[in-house]
C-alpha cells in the first residue's frame, strides 16, 4: 500500500461560507472599525461646535504666561516670574522622582516581603503578613498623611536641627593616613576638611540639607578621574566574568568597584590639592539656607508610596514564587546549589514570567498614586498642573488633556520597558 | 566496555562503603512512612528498589540526598553523616546525583546551560571544561545536538536522557534515579535504559526505583522489595524474581510481570 | 434661558465649597449652612419661594471654574476672589461682593515676630487653587524677600502641616485664618500679623451670556443690603409689606414691578428676605457673632456705618 | 550485552520476618517545644527577629490604645467636650465628634424620613451575601439569582424612589408617537415608553437573527435569545418605572457609607465581566478587536482616574450635544467600573494564558463550541487561578472609592472630610479621630475580603488535589 | 460479547464509509508533515497507527476532527466533508470521540461532571439522562465509586479511563485514541488497554496510535505504519507483524518488540 509518489491533489476551492471564520471575523472587524470612526468624529465635531458657541479660549499660548506661583521643590532652577510651561517642567520632573525612587524601593521591600511571607521562621512570616495586611488595606491617602506627620513630629525645629559633621570621620582618616605613613596626605586632606567646617548635614522638621558641592577650576581633573574609575569599574566587571567563565573562579567585583570609586577621584584630588569646596547650608533666619535640601513631602510620599505598593508586590512576588514548582528547587538542590543560589538562578528567573504583568500594573499604579502627594504638599505634576496652573489659567481642556497625554507616556513607556524585558525572561516551549 | 574515565578518577578515591542506613525512621506529622530502614550499599553496586505505590520508595531516596529529613536513625553517604549541617549536607549533595521522574529540568536554561549551572557555580569549574564535560555526556545519552535547545523543545526520552547528563555533569560517585522511565514512551524507555545501562557498565554506585522488571534483571546486583514503610525482602535478581519468599511480594510480581 | 432652565428643574445649582467654616459646611443634620450658602438660598427663595430648592454642588478650588464653564453649575458662590482675568477671559461675570477679605499671616507667638515684613526666608503653608499663591509671591518679591512654599490641596491638611512645625507661617484669608485657629493645638499660642496683603472680595458669579440671570443674582444680593439698611429682617418682613417708607415698599413689591426685569414677580425680594434673611443677620448667623467664628464686621459693615457694603437703589 | 560480574561480596537475600507497626513520632520532633525551636528560636537569627517583632509590637500598639482608647472622650455635644483646656487633661480621640456626625457618615445628606430605605437595602444585602458567601447554606442558584438579579433593582429601586416615567424613544420620532400613547393610555398604560419599546425588541431581535449566521449559528437560537434579554430588560425597567409611591432621592443627596458601597459593589460587580471580556477582546484573533481592547485598557491603566472623573464631570457637557447632562453618580460608577475592568482584564488575561493547551483541545474534541468552552472549561479554571489577583483588584477599588469626591459627591471620607469644617467641632484632635475611623472602616471591609478570598482559595484547591 | 444496546442504535444509522482521507497534505509552515495521505476506514473497523516519533500519527487523527486544519486533499468523516464551516466541524467532533495521551480533563469539574458536560450542553440531553448514561460508561470503565471524586484525585490510569468515558458519553460513532498509555505507569497501562479491547468488541470504529504492539495483535483489523508524514505500510497484523514489506518497517518493528 506503499505510495510514496505524490499525486496533485484536487484543485482548491475555496468556498464563501456565512459561517467561515475568516469572513465573519472581516465582518465583525469592519464593523468594529467604522463604529470606533464615528465614535471619534462625532466626538470631535460636537467639542468643536461647543467650544465655538461658547467663546471659550483655546490654545496652548498660556504656556509662555509668568506662573507667579513659588514652588518648594524645584529639580531644575524655577522662581514665581517664570513661565507656567516651566512649573510644567517643574511638576513632572518631581513626578517622575517620585515615581522612580519609589518604584525601586517599592520593589526591593516587596521582593523581601514576598520571600519573607514564605520564610520557616514564624515570626519573619508574621512580621511579613501584618506588613501586607496592614499596607494594602488601608487606603494610599491616610499612609501619605500618616508618614507626613509621623516624620513631621519625629523631627525637631529648624533651630533644634540634629546636625552631622564630616570632620569627624575626615580627620579619623587623617590620623589613619598618618599611621600608614602618609602624614602629608592627610595633613592635605585635614586642611580640606577644615574648608569644610563641620557640621554641614542639618535635619529638621524643614528637611534634611547636605553641602551642595561647588566645583573650582582644577576639579575637571577629579571629574576626569571618576569617569575613568567607573569606566574601570565596567572593565573590571568584564573581566571578572570572563574569569569566573574561564576559570570558575570567583573575583570580588563589589569591593574592588567600590575602592575604585572612591580612591581614583580622591587620588585626583590630592594631586590636585582638593579643588572642590562645598557650599554649606547655614540657619539664616527662619531656616537653613544653602545646600541641597531634601524636604519632608518628598520623603513621606516616597515612604508611603513605596510601602504601600510593595504590599502588593510582596503578594505579586509570593505568587509568582509558589507557581515554581517545587521539583525545580529540590533539582537545584540536588545539585548541591545552596539556598540563595538556588533562589537566584533557578527560582526567580522562572517567577518573573508570572510576576511581571503584575508588577507592571503595579508600577503604573504607583505613578499615579503619586498625585496623592498633593495632600502632603507635594508638588507634583497633577499638584502643580492640573491643579494651581488650572486654577490660575481655566483652560481645564489643554490642560487636562497635556496632563492625559503626559501619564498615558509614562506608562506606556513603563509597559514597553516591560513587556520588552517580559518577552526577554519568557520560556522557550515548542 | 572499559570504564569511562572521566568517572573513573573520582570512584577510585571513595570510601568502600556509598551509602549507608541505620534504622532509619521517618514520619510525616503523624505518619509513619520509613519504618526501620536498614541498607547498605557497597561502592560500585546497582541497586533496584520496587514496590507498590506509596510504599516509601521515593522518601527512602529522598532522604537519602536529604531532600528530605529523616528523625530516627542514621544515613552516612560517602563516609559523611547527614545531620542538620547544611555544609555536610552541600558536600553529600555534590557528590549524590538525583534523577527525577519528572525530570526537573530547568526551563529557562538551554540543555548545554542546565548541565553546566551547577558545576561552575558550586565546583567552580571553568566554563569551557564545564561545556566539554557536559558535551562529553550529552554525547553519551546520544543528544549531543540539542544543547542549544530550550528543554521545552525536546521530546519526553530526550529530556529525561538531559535530566540524567545534567546529573553526571557534577561527575557524583552515587546516583539516585526515581522511576526515571514512568513518563516515557516505550521507544524512549528503551533509550533511556540504554544510558543507564551503560552507566552502570561504567561503574557508577546506583541507586533506581524502577518497574522495569528487564532493566533490574539485566543491571541490578540487588534488587529490593519496599512496602509499607518497609524493606519486605532484598536479594538478587535472578533470585528474587525466581523465587520470591515473602506473600508481599509474590503478590505484588504476580501482578507486575505480564 | 438659564433661569427658564432653573424653574424647569425646579431646583438652583450652586457650586459650594466642600467645607469652609461660617461659609458653606453641612451641619449635624446634614444641612448646608453658612454665609455662600445662604446666599443661595436667598437666590432659590427669590424665584421658588423655598429657600430649600437649591442643590449644593461642593467644588475644589481647581473645579470651580470649570464646572461653571461648562454648565454643570448656575452659580458659583464659594469665596472666589473677584479679579479682572476672571471676569474676562475665563468668561464670567461677578454679581456683587458677599465678603470683604483681606490676605493675612499667622505665625507661632514663640518666634517674636511682630510684622509680615520680618518673614523674609521663612516657609509659608498656603492651600492651592486660590489667589493667595500669587498674591505671597507678588507680596515676597515687592519686599525683595525669599520663602519656600508648601502647597496643600485642602485646608485641614494646611493646618495639619503648619501645627506640626512644618511652617512658620500660614497664610489665607484673614476670615479663614479665625476659623483655623479652632483646630489648632494651643490656638493660643499663635497670632495674626497685622499686615493684609491683599484685596480679597470674595462673591458670587455666573457665566457670561446670560443677562438676565447675571441681573438676578446682582439684584438678589442688592435686596439683602438694602433690606439691613431699610431694617427689613426676616422677623419682620412679612410686616413691613405694608410699610409707608416708599423704599421698602419697592423693595418689597408693594410697590412697582421691579422684580419683572429679572423675570421674576414683584414680591421676589420679600421672599428672599422672609426665608433667609437680611444681610446682616446672614453675616451674623454665620461668621459673626452668633456663630464660633465670631468676626468682626469690618469692611463688611454697611456704608452708612463705614464698612463698603453699599446696596444699589431699587428704583 | 552481557550481565556485569557481581561485586566480590556477593549480598546475601533478606526477607522482613514481621511487619512493623506503626509507631507515634518521637516528641522531640511534634508538640510546643519542638515548634518554638522550628520556628522561634532555631538559630541566634531567629532569636533577633523575635525581639524586633516584639519590639515593634511594643512600639506600635500602646500608644494606639492610649490614644484612641484610653485617653479618648466618649460623650459630649461639641467641641468644648474634646478641649484640653476645657476638660482639664491630655485628649485623645474625640469619639462624640463621630456620633455627632453618624448619620452624614453612613447616609449623607439622605432626606431623615427616608433612611429606613437605606437600612432595608443594607439588611436586604446581608441577607442575601452572607448565605451566598458561606458554602455550606444550600439553593446557591437561587441565591445568586436574587443577589446579582433581583437585589440590584430592588436596591435601585428603594434608594432612588423608582418611578422614573420612562418616556417614548422612536415611534414619536416617526409620527406615531400619539397613537400609540393614545392607545397606552386608553388601557390604563402610563406613557408611550412600552410600545416604542415592544416594536423595537421586535426589530432588533429579527435583525439580531438576519445577521445570526455571520457571527453564531443558528439563528433561532440568536432571535430567541435576543427576545429573551429584552423580556428581562423589559421586567427591570418595568420595575422601576412603576411608581410604588417612594419619594424620589436624587443621588447628589446621597453620601457616606451608603455611596461608598454602591460604588464598591457596582464596580465589583461590573468589573468582572466587563474585565473578562475585554481580557477576551486583547487575546482575539481579529486584529482590529484586539488592538480596540489594548487601546482600551492601557488608555484605562495608565490615565489617573481623577482626570478622568474631571474630565467626565465637568468637561464633558463640553464635548456632547447640548442640553445633555448626565448623573454625577452614574459618571463615577462607569468611570470607576471602567477603570476597574481595565486592571481586571490583565489578571484575566493572566490566568487565561495559564490554560494549558490541552484544555482547549479536550473541549472542541468534545464538540462544545467556542462560546461554551470559555465559558465552561476555560473560564472557570482561569479565574480561579487568578483569584489573589482579583481580590487585589477589588482592595483597590474599594480604596478608590474615595476620589468620587471629585464629582461633588461625598462618600464616607468626603462626608468626614465636609464634617471637620463643622466650626462647633473644631478640635486639634477631630481630624485625627475622623481618619482614625475612616481607616477602621476601610481596614475591616479590605481586610475582610483579602481574608475571604484566602479561604475561598484554599476551598477550591482542596477540591482539585489529593 | 454482545454489542453495547446504548451504543448499537447509533452506530446502525451511519454511513458505511466512517472516515476517507484522499490526498490530504498539511504543512506546518514550511514543514510537510502530511504527504498525501490516503486512508479509508469502514463503519466497525479498528485501525492501530504506529511509526516513530515525528512521522506524524498525531497530527493526521488530529486532522480527523479538526484539531488541526489540513491544506489539501479532503477529509470526509461520517459522510461529513471537513472545511472551514464551523458548523459541520462542531457536528462532526460531536459524532468524533477523542481520548489524548495526557487525559486533557477538566480538572474543576468532578468525573461526574466532566461526563456529563458535552452531553447536556451539546446534545441537549437532560441532565438525569446524563448521569444515568455516564455512570453507565463509567462502569464499563470499571470505576462507578470514582464519579464524585475531582480528576486530581485519580491514579493516571484512572484518569485515562475516565477521559475514555467522557468521550463515549458523547456516543459518538467513531473513537480517535492518541497514545493513550504512554503517561502511564506499567500497572496501568494493563487496566486502559483491557478497556478498549472491550470497546474494541463492541464494534466500534477506533483509530488507535499506539505503540502497543499486544493491543494491535489482538484488536486491530489493519495496523498503519507511518514515517515522515507517510503511509509507508498498512496491513492486517499478522501478516504485518511476521511479515513486514518495506525496510523501515523492518527496522522500527525490530527496535520496539523486545
Ligand atoms: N509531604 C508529605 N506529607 C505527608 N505524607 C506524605 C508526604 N509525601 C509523601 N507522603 C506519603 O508518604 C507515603 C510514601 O510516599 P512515597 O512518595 O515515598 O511513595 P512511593 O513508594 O515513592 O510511591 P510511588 O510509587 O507512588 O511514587 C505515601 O503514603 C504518601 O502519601
Ligand atoms: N505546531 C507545530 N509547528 C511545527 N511543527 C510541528 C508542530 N506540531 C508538530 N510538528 C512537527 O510535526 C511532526 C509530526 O508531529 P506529530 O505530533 O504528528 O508526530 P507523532 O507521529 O505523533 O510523534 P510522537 O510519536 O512523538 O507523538 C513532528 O516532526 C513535529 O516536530
Ligand atoms: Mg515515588
Ligand atoms: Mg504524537
Amino acid at each position: 500500500m506503499t505510495d510514496a509518489s505524490l499525486r496533485e491533489g484536487p484543485p482548491k476551492v475555496r468556498r464563501w461560507s456565512w459561517t467561515d471564520p475568516k469572513l465573519r471575523s472581516l465582518v465583525l472587524q469592519a464593523v468594529l472599525g467604522i463604529f470606533l470612526i464615528w465614535m471619534a468624529w462625532s466626538i470631535l465635531a460636537n467639542a468643536q461646535a461647543n467650544l465655538a458657541r461658547r467663546g471659550i479660549a483655546s490654545g496652548f499660548g498660556f504656556l509662555e504666561n509668568s506662573a507667579g506661583f513659588g514652588l518648594v521643590q524645584t529639580l531644575i532652577p524655577y522662581d514665581e516670574s517664570m513661565s507656567y510651561g516651566r512649573a510644567f517642567l517643574v511638576g513632572l520632573l518631581n513626578t517622575l522622582l517620585v515615581a522612580f525612587v519609589g518604584i525601586i524601593f517599592a520593589t526591593l521591600i516587596g521582593f523581601v516581603m514576598g520571600v519573607a511571607r514564605l520564610s520557616s521562621n514564624v515570626v519573619i512570616k508574621a512580621l511579613a503578613s501584618a506588613y501586607v495586611e496592614v499596607t494594602r488595606n488601608l487606603p494610599p491617602l491616610f499612609q501619605i498623611m500618616f508618614w507626613y506627620i509621623a516624620v513631621l513630629a519625629a523631627l525637631p525645629g529648624p533651630r533644634q536641627s540634629l546636625s552631622f559633621g564630616l570632620q569627624p570621620l575626615i580627620n579619623a582618616i587623617a590620623s589613619g593616613l598618618n599611621g600608614i605613613g602618609l602624614g602629608s596626605v592627610g595633613a592635605q586632606l585635614s586642611a580640606f576638611a577644615g574648608t569644610l567646617a563641620a557640621p554641614g548635614v542639618f535635619l529638621n522638621n524643614r528637611g534634611l540639607r547636605i553641602p551642595r558641592p561647588v566645583f573650582e577650576s582644577g576639579s575637571t581633573i577629579v571629574g576626569i578621574a571618576l569617569v575613568v574609575a567607573i569606566f574601570a569599574i565596567w572593565f573590571t566587571m568584564r573581566w571578572a566574568k570572563r574569569r569566573r567563565v574561564a576559570t570558575g573562579q570567583q573575583f570580588p567585583v563589589f569591593w574592588t568597584a567600590l575602592a575604585l570609586l572612591i580612591g581614583l577621584p580622591l587620588i585626583a584630588a590630592v594631586v590636585t590639592g582638593f579643588p572642590v569646596t562645598f557650599e554649606k547650608p547655614e540657619l539664616r533666619g527662619f531656616n537653613f539656607v544653602g545646600g541641597v535640601p531634601v524636604i519632608p513631602e518628598f520623603v513621606a510620599l516616597l515612604f508611603a508610596l513605596s510601602i504601600y505598593t510593595a504590599g502588593f508586590i510582596a503578594e505579586i512576588v509570593r505568587a509568582g514564587i509558589l507557581s515554581v514548582s517545587k521539583g525545580q528547587s529540590e533539582a537545584a538542590a540536588s545539585l548541591g546549589l545552596k539556598p540563595n543560589l538556588t533562589m537566584r538562578l533557578v527560582v526567580i528567573p522562572q517567577a518573573l514570567r508570572v510576576i511581571i504583568p503584575p508588577l507592571t500594573s503595579q508600577y503604573l499604579n504607583l505613578t499615579k498614586n503619586s498625585t496623592l502627594g498633593v495632600a502632603v504638599g507635594y508638588p507634583d505634576l497633577v499638584a502643580v498642573f492640573a491643579g494651581t496652573t488650572l486654577n490660575q489659567t481655566g483652560q481645564a481642556i489643554e490642560i487636562i488633556a497635556i496632563t492625559m497625554a503626559v501619564y498615558l507616556t509614562i506608562s506606556i513607556i513603563t509597559t514597553m520597558i516591560m513587556n520588552w524585558y517580559n518577552r526577554r525572561v519568557a520560556l522557550v516551549e515548542r | 566496555m572499559s570504564a569511562d574515565p572521566i568517572l573513573a578518577a573520582d570512584v577510585a578515591a571513595a570510601p568502600p562503603t556509598a551509602i549507608e542506613l541505620v534504622s532509619v525512621n521517618k514520619w510525616y506529622g503523624d505518619f509513619h512512612v520509613l519504618r526501620d530502614i536498614n541498607l547498605t550499599v557497597k561502592r560500585g553496586e546497582r541497586i533496584v528498589v520496587c514496590g507498590p505505590s506509596g510504599s516509601g520508595k521515593s522518601t527512602t531516596i529522598r532522604c537519602i540526598n536529604r531532600l528530605e529529613e529523616h528523625q530516627r536513625g542514621q544515613i552516612i553517604v560517602d563516609g559523611i553523616e547527614l545531620t542538620n549541617d547544611l555544609k555536610r549536607i552541600d558536600e553529600v549533595r555534590r557528590e549524590v546525583g538525583m534523577v527525577f521522574q519528572h525530570f526537573n529540568l530547568f526551563p529557562h536554561l538551554t540543555i548545554l546551560e542546565n548541565c553546566i549551572l551547577a558545576p561552575t557555580w558550586v565546583r567552580k569549574m571553568p566554563r569551557k571544561e564545564a561545556e566539554d564535560l557536559a558535551m562529553h555526556f550529552l554525547t553519551k545519552v546520544k543528544i549531543p545536538e540539542q544543547a542549544g535547545k530550550y528543554p521545552g523543545q525536546l521530546s519526553g526520552g530526550q529530556q529525561q536522557r538531559v535530566a540524567i547528563a545534567r546529573a553526571l555533569c557534577m561527575r557524583p560517585r552515587i546516583m539516585l534515579f526515581d522511576e526515571p522511565t514512568s513518563a516515557l514512551d516505550p521507544e524512549m524507555v528503551k533509550e533511556v535504559l540504554e544510558t543507564m545501562v551503560s552507566l552502570a557498565e561504567d561503574g557508577m554506585t546506583m541507586l533506581c526505583v524502577t518497574h522495569e522488571m528487564g532493566f533490574a534483571r539485566q543491571v541490578a546486583d540487588r534488587v529490593i522489595f519496599m512496602d509499607a514503610g518497609q524493606i519486605i525482602e532484598m536479594n538478587e535478581p535472578n533470585a528474587f524474581f525466581s523465587n520470591p519468599q515473602h506473600e508481599r511480594t509474590k503478590l505484588f510480581l504476580s501482578q507486575i510481570l505480564h | 434661558t438659564t433661569l427658564d432652565d432653573v424653574k424647569a428643574r425646579g431646583a438652583l445649582n450652586c457650586g459650594v465649597t466642600q467645607g469652609l467654616p461660617g461659609f458653606s459646611s453641612p451641619d449635624d443634620k446634614g444641612n448646608w449652612t453658612g454665609l455662600d450658602v445662604d446666599f443661595c438660598r436667598a437666590v432659590a427663595a427669590a424665584i421658588f419661594n423655598d429657600a430649600s430648592k437649591v442643590r449644593y454642588t461642593p467644588l475644589s478650588a481647581k473645579d470651580r471654574f470649570t464646572a461653571l464653564q461648562s454648565g454643570a453649575i448656575d452659580v458659583l458662590s464659594r469665596n472666589t476672589t473677584w479679579t479682572m482675568s476672571r471676569d474676562t477671559s475665563l468668561g464670567f461675570n461677578f454679581a456683587g461682593v458677599m465678603y470683604y477679605d483681606g490676605q493675612g499671616f499667622m505665625v507661632r507667638k514663640s518666634l517674636n515676630i511682630k510684622s509680615a515684613k520680618e518673614l523674609n526666608g521663612a516657609s509659608i503653608c498656603v492651600q492651592t487653587g486660590t489667589t493667595h499663591e500669587l498674591n505671597l509671591g507678588d507680596y515676597f518679591r515687592a519686599n525683595n524677600m525669599k520663602y519656600e512654599v508648601i502647597t496643600f490641596a485642602t485646608i485641614d491638611e494646611t493646618v495639619k502641616a503648619y501645627d506640626s512645625g512644618r511652617c512658620d507661617v500660614f497664610t489665607s484669608d484673614q476670615s479663614q485664618i479665625y476659623a483655623v485657629k479652632l483646630k489648632l493645638t494651643n490656638a493660643g499660642d499663635h497670632i495674626v500679623l497685622p499686615e493684609v496683603i491683599s484685596k480679597e472680595p470674595l462673591g458670587p458669579l455666573v457665566r457670561h451670556g446670560d443677562d438676565q440671570w447675571f441681573d438676578l443674582i446682582k439684584w438678589t444680593y442688592y435686596a439683602l443690603l438694602n433690606a439691613e439698611e431699610l431694617g427689613v429682617t426676616q422677623k419682620n418682613a412679612e410686616q413691613e409689606v405694608n410699610s409707608a417708607n416708599p423704599e421698602v415698599k419697592r423693595l418689597l413689591g408693594s410697590d412697582g414691578k421691579f422684580g419683572e426685569g429679572i423675570g421674576l414677580t414683584p414680591d421676589w425680594a420679600l421672599r428672599a428676605v422672609k426665608l433667609v434673611g437680611n444681610y446682616g443677620e446672614i453675616f451674623e448667623r454665620n461668621v459673626g457673632k452668633g456663630s464660633p467664628l465670631g468676626i468682626e464686621r469690618g469692611f463688611n459693615k454697611l456704608w452708612t456705618q463705614g464698612g463698603l457694603q453699599y446696596g444699589m437703589p431699587i428704583r | 550485552m552481557d550481565v556485569s560480574a557481581p561485586p566480590a561480596g556477593k549480598p546475601s537475600g533478606y526477607v522482613s520476618s514481621a511487619m512493623l507497626q506503626q509507631q507515634p513520632p518521637p516528641v522531640s520532633t511534634t508538640g510546643p517545644i519542638a515548634w518554638a525551636r522550628a520556628h522561634l528560636v532555631g538559630s541566634v537569627g531567629q532569636v533577633l527577629l523575635t525581639l524586633f517583632g516584639l519590639w515593634v509590637a511594643y512600639v506600635v500598639i500602646p500608644p494606639v490604645v492610649r490614644f484612641f482608647f484610653i485617653d479618648a472622650v466618649f460623650t459630649g455635644t461639641n467641641r468644648d467636650a474634646c478641649l484640653p483646656e476645657k476638660v482639664g487633661r491630655d485628649v485623645g480621640a474625640c469619639w462624640p465628634f463621630i456620633w455627632a456626625k453618624w448619620n452624614q457618615i453612613i447616609y449623607g445628606f439622605y432626606p431623615e424620613p427616608e433612611r429606613w430605605r437605606v437600612n432595608l437595602v443594607y439588611a436586604l444585602g446581608v441577607v442575601l451575601l452572607v448565605p451566598l458567601m458561606i458554602q455550606k447554606v444550600p439553593g446557591k442558584r437561587l441565591n445568586a439569582l436574587a443577589f446579582f438579579g433581583i437585589y440590584p433593582v430592588v436596591a435601585f429601586v428603594l434608594l432612588t424612589g423608582g418611578d422614573l416615567g420612562l418616556r417614548g424613544f422612536l415611534l414619536s420620532r416617526l409620527g406615531l408617537g400619539g397613537v400609540f400613547t393614545n392607545i397606552g393610555q386608553a388601557i390604563g398604560l402610563r406613557s408611550g415608553f412600552w410600545p416604542d419599546y415592544v416594536v423595537s425588541a421586535l426589530l432588533i431581535s429579527a435583525i439580531v437573527a438576519a445577521v445570526a449566521p455571520v457571527f453564531a449559528g443558528n439563528r433561532r437560537t440568536a432571535g430567541k435569545g435576543m427576545l429573551v434579554v429584552f423580556a428581562v430588560l423589559g421586567v427591570v425597567l418595568a420595575a422601576v418605572d412603576i411608581p410604588f409611591g417612594l419619594t424620589s432621592v436624587r443621588t447628589d443627596l446621597w453620601g457616606g457609607m451608603l455611596v461608598t458601597l454602591v460604588i464598591a459593589v457596582t464596580g465589583i460587580t461590573a468589573s468582572l465581566p466587563l474585565g473578562i471580556l475585554l481580557a477576551l477582546g486583547r487575546r482575539s484573533q481579529m486584529p482590529l478587536v484586539s488592538i480596540a481592547s489594548t487601546a482600551f485598557i492601557e488608555f484605562w491603566r495608565g490615565v489617573p482616574l481623577i482626570t478622568v472623573l474631571f474630565f467626565a464631570t465637568y468637561m464633558l457637557p463640553l464635548f456632547l450635544p447640548g442640553g445633555v447632562s448626565i448623573d454625577k453618580l452614574l459618571l463615577a460608577l462607569v468611570g470607576v467600573a471602567l477603570f476597574a475592568s481595565a486592571y481586571m482584564a490583565e489578571v484575566v488575561r493572566g490566568g487565561l494564558q495559564a490554560i494549558p493547551k490541552g484544555q482547549y483541545e479536550g473541549a472542541a474534541a468534545l464538540g462544545l463550541p467556542g462560546g461554551l468552552m470559555m465559558r465552561l472549561v476555560v473560564m472557570p479554571q482561569a479565574l480561579k487561578l487568578v483569584i489573589p489577583g482579583i481580590v487585589n483588584n477589588f482592595i483597590g477599588l474599594f480604596k478608590d472609592t474615595t476620589l468620587v469626591l471629585i464629582v461633588a459627591i461625598f462618600d464616607l471620607l468626603g462626608a468626614l472630610r465636609a464634617a471637620f469644617a463643622d466650626a462647633s467641632w473644631a478640635t486639634p484632635t477631630t481630624v485625627v479621630t475622623g481618619f482614625g475611623f475612616a481607616g477602621l472602616f476601610y481596614f475591616v471591609f479590605c481586610f475582610g475580603m483579602s481574608r475571604y478570598s484566602m479561604a475561598l482559595e484554599r476551598r477550591l484547591d482542596r477540591n482539585h488535589r489529593h
